[in-house]
């Protein structure tokens, strides 16, 4: 019997998903409408005067991208929950957080990566200052990942209760806590052309540590879960 | 005693209001948890209680059940 | 090595690299000015660290002591200013340590006084004025009966407001 | 040993055991479903679980494929208790539950091809595979164009590729014509004799010869 | 194994029955040092030389916030040994936990704004102890809910154990945030042996206080245990055999 190595089972998964997920573009198209329509609300409602705009932006940018992403957490699993394929997953012969981590890096490459790339446009109509735009990128860039990790804990733990969805919502929204203040602590830093080096570092420190602790969370979760 | 009189109690030096909802706040929330934990207790055991009557029921009907159905046979 | 023992020892490995990278990152953190905070004479000098100077208009945090005989508050509003200067244990004054003006707007904390520890939330302005838009009393882990204070020496009067001042903001 | 609570026809005289269950106990919301359960399933066998609504032998099964951790008891593959060896056992194992895991996305050759990869195996040869449980045609189609009984067999295909002893079947035969039921008995037989094993559950009776087949039978109990 | 003296209390009778001795005594000593402490606290405890009597939320409000955190800590040593080791007690214990966690994290809060808004000049800051305060509370929520969400209560407690191991990444935040970054929040005033920075009788009816407290909550603990463990062993025969006994001498 030939025994697929990791990064083989690894590289498997994350195609599959991508595949499914581009002959059912909704999933991907929706949360980055959702996050753009969210964005936009902020200068209808606040007004639209543009120092008001300015300072408000990174906080109005950062939890849009975590509702955004909130929104399509279902996703991560539901699906393969609900049609029998994550029960043929978890009884492969392979380790399941390498299953787990293909899986969010797929759903980090679906909804965290458009919003990276919309983010700046975003920034733009809200009058973000011009030395934030870096800042937003490279906490985006590390920011993202965790979202997708630390919620991908939420709807392993969630997936087998079948109103999950404002429970997910209560699990995952604290955990989020710590990146958007880091986050927008370190685009108000920027645009104050001061180093936020600290700010990223601890950015980084998350995303690493939840890349190396979440994968096992997860499983254990869905063991969990499909029981 | 550093009170010389209940109203001076009362007042805590003029910050009465913040002392008195700190104590008022803690003591209605532990006394709502200890009610909660005792009526939760309770109601576990007559949970288990009535669960065990409803079987002693279904029990008792399988078995007049059976023995109609052997009379039947008889029959 | 058999593959089995082999998979969990990289496994093993992978989460030691992980966490260790987490807290290279952290202690890296830490060093770093995370909440813009300055003492006095950071305001001349730059951070103690870093050498980073702060800028006119830039927002920041700033924590020390009130030196005494510095407060003047406006008769009819709420308008206050105070030196502040660096906090040291035990508290001392001298006329040589850097001091930052302070001005503020508002009612002041009950534990507000000379000598006491506080931050303030402001912006700069004129290189060593810093416009505060909240004013906070830091209290420090020390309690004592007030006999035993007045006998350290130590006394606390709390500020306090005639009706116009705080009329006046209105 | 005592099973106070189900007949069991698979006992522990044979030679070679695959898996062996000890003292399974299973509770689900506050009910018992089954107590103290032993059996050993050997190479060869063809294990049938029986019993009414709701006395637990989708669970049996599930705690016997490891994806439900029992309340009390273990399950040894190979004298070995499961837990340490799960990548192991799954290498040998083929479980297929009551949902057919096929994504409506995907055509069913892609979904075989996905099952057969995940689980280590070839895909080449998953058009004539497709063939066999009478797809043919159907390579290209979307499963969400396809009939429940199609989706059941796309699953079913894997068996026909299978190089796993234990195989763990939840109602296979569920939405599958009389023909198809005829020829995945063969394939059961055919298995056993290649020093496999099958347990399965199923309400229709078996065609195979009764010799070949043992029973587990489950109570349904009030408490 | 090692841990084959703790065999007989992971005997869920055995336990129920050793909670149920504890729980007398524990209520006793809590009511007991609480009347002595708070009639201590509020009446002869001299006031603070700045703060004046507003330092009496001290008595509440430290106790409670060490609680919350310990009971925290409690939960997830629990939960870790009910995922690790399979004991099925550990996961009663901490389902009973979290509500109690829940209730001191909030009597923390509440007494620390009542006590920040005279002296700060703030109800509230938003600064690293408190948001990491407010999160821990967040947290217990978080392991409530996920506790009620499912009907099977042994896969509930798993689930709620994940979740509570993943937030105590929050414990050290909230130690150590007021030391790690310039908050207003005061350093430690208790724990620092040695040279306490507190005077004798300031100390003393915190102490009283605190022990009352930590009574209080393991009393609240046994009876909780107590109602997860019958909760959990609903079909067992000694559980019914107890119901049952009870139900008749209520009868009588």
């Amino acid at each position: 019997m030939t025994q697929l190595s990791y990064r083989a089972a690894f590289a498997l998964i994350v195609k599959r998903d991508l595949m499914i997920a581009f002959r059912h573009r909704d999933d991907i198209v929706n949360p980055l409408l959702f996050f753009i329509i969210v964005v936009t609300l902020f200068p209808l409602g606040v007004g639209p005067e543009s120092t008001t705009l300015s300072r408000i932006a990174p906080g109005i940018i950062w939890v849009a991208a975590l509702l955004a992403t909130l929104l399509s957490l279902d996703r991560l699993f539901k699906s393969d929950y609900a049609d029998g394929s994550l029960e043929q997953m978890l009884l492969s012969p392979h380790p399941v957080f390498i299953l787990v981590l293909a899986k969010i890096v797929a759903h980090w490459l679906l909804t965290g990566l458009p919003l990276i790339l919309i983010a700046p446009l975003l920034a733009v109509l809200l009058h973000l200052h011009e030395s934030s735009y870096g800042a937003l990128m490279l906490t985006l860039l590390l920011g993202t990942p965790v979202l997708s990790l630390l919620g991908a804990i939420g709807v392993a733990l969630t997936v087998g209760i079948k109103k999950g969805g404002v429970l997910l919502s209560l699990l995952v929204l604290p955990l989020y806590i710590p990146v958007l203040i880091f986050a927008t602590s370190a685009i108000d830093t920027a645009a104050m052309n001061l180093p936020y080096s600290g700010q990223l570092a601890i950015i980084a420190a998350i995303f690493f540590a939840s890349l190396t602790l979440a994968p096992f969370a997860v499983s254990a979760a869905l063991k969990v879960s499909t029981n | 005693m550093q009170f010389d009189s209940i109203s001076a109690f009362l007042a805590m030096g003029g910050y009465g209001f913040y002392v008195w909802l700190s104590y008022g706040v803690s003591i209605l929330v532990l006394a709502l948890l200890v009610l909660s934990s005792l009526s939760n207790h309770k109601k576990t055991k007559q949970h288990i209680a009535q669960r065990q009557k409803r079987e002693i029921k279904l029990r008792q009907a399988a078995e007049l059940q059976k023995a109609q159905a052997s009379a039947d046979t008889r029959l | 090595m058999n593959p089995r023992r082999k998979k969990r020892l990289t496994i093993v490995a992978s989460i030691i690299i992980g966490l260790g990278v987490v807290a290279g990152l952290v202690l890296y953190a830490l060093s770093q000015n995370i909440d813009l905070f300055y003492k006095p004479s950071e305001i001349y000098n730059g951070k103690e660290d870093s050498g980073l100077k702060a800028i006119d208009g830039q927002r920041l945090r700033i924590g020390g002591l009130v030196v005494p005989g510095s407060v003047h508050r406006d008769s009819d509003s709420l308008k206050v200013s105070f030196k502040l200067t660096d906090m040291r244990m035990p508290i001392s004054f001298s006329d040589t340590d850097p001091t930052v003006t302070v001005s503020y707007d508002g009612i002041l904390p009950d534990l507000f006084r000379e000598g006491q520890g506080i931050v303030a939330n402001g912006i700069l302005v004129n290189g060593n004025m810093i416009e505060a838009s909240e004013v906070l009393a830091k209290h420090d882990e020390n309690y004592m009966p007030k006999e035993l204070a007045d006998d350290v020496g130590e006394k606390h009067v709390k500020p306090s407001y005639s009706q116009a001042q705080l009329e006046s903001t209105n | 040993m005592s099973n106070l609570n189900a007949k069991i026809e698979a006992t522990s005289t044979n030679i070679n055991p695959l898996l062996r269950a000890c003292g399974l106990t299973c509770i689900r919301e506050e009910r018992v479903l089954f107590e103290a359960l032993n059996f050993t399933i050997a190479a060869g066998d063809i294990v049938q679980i029986e019993g009414p609504n709701g006395a637990g032998k989708t669970s049996l099964l599930r705690i016997l494929a490891g994806l439900s951790q029992p309340y009390d008891g273990n399950i040894y593959f190979q004298e070995t208790p499961l837990a340490q060896q799960r990548e192991a056992f799954h290498q040998e194992l083929l479980y297929l539950g009551h949902l057919p895991g096929v994504k409506d996305e995907m055509t069913a050759q892609e979904n075989l091809e996905f099952n057969l990869a995940l689980h280590g195996l070839h895909t080449g040869s998953a058009e004539k595979t497709l063939s066999e449980v009478n797809l043919l045609g159907f390579e290209d189609a979307f499963a969400s164009h396809l009939s429940a009984g199609q989706h059941r067999r796309i699953s079913l295909a894997r068996l026909w590729q299978s190089q796993a002893k234990i195989w763990i079947l939840d109602e296979p035969f569920t939405a599958i014509d009389k023909l198809g039921v005829k020829k995945l008995e063969a394939l059961f037989l055919q298995h056993a004799d290649n020093g496999g094993c099958v347990v399965l559950t199923t309400h229709q009776d078996l065609s195979l010869p009764a010799e070949r087949v043992k029973k587990v039978t489950l109570a349904y109990r009030f408490s | 194994m090692m841990w084959k003296w703790l065999h007989p209390y992971a005997n869920p009778k055995t336990s129920y029955h050793f909670a149920g001795k504890i729980l007398p005594w524990c209520t006793r000593l809590a009511v007991i040092f609480l009347t002595i402490g708070v009639t201590w606290a509020l009446l002869f405890a001299p006031a603070d030389y700045q703060q004046g009597d507003t330092f009496r939320i001290f008595y509440l409000h430290v106790p409670a916030a060490m609680l919350s955190m310990g009971i925290y800590l409690g939960m997830a040593i629990a939960a870790l040994s009910s995922l690790v080791w399979q004991l099925k007690l550990a996961d009663a214990s901490a389902a009973a936990m979290a509500p109690i966690g829940a209730a001191f994290t909030f009597i923390a809060l509440v007494t620390g704004a009542a006590w920040g808004k005279p002296m700060w000049g703030t109800w509230w800051i938003w600064d690293a102890r408190l948001t990491s305060e407010l999160i821990l509370l967040f947290l217990y929520l978080g392991v409530i809910a996920l506790h009620n969400a499912f009907e099977d209560k042994s896969l509930a407690g798993k689930a709620a154990g994940i979740l509570a191991l993943v937030g105590v990444i929050n414990l050290p935040i909230i130690k150590y945030s007021v030391e790690w970054w310039n908050t207003l929040h005061q350093g430690a005033t208790v724990s620092k042996l040695g040279q306490p920075s507190m005077s004798a009788d300031m100390f003393w009816p915190f102490l009283v206080c605190f022990i009352g407290f930590a009574c209080f909550v393991t009393a609240l603990i046994c009876l909780r245990f107590r109602t997860e463990v019958l909760n959990r062993n609903s079909m067992r025969p000694w559980v019914r055999e107890l119901v049952a006994n009870e139900g008749k001498t209520h009868a009588v």
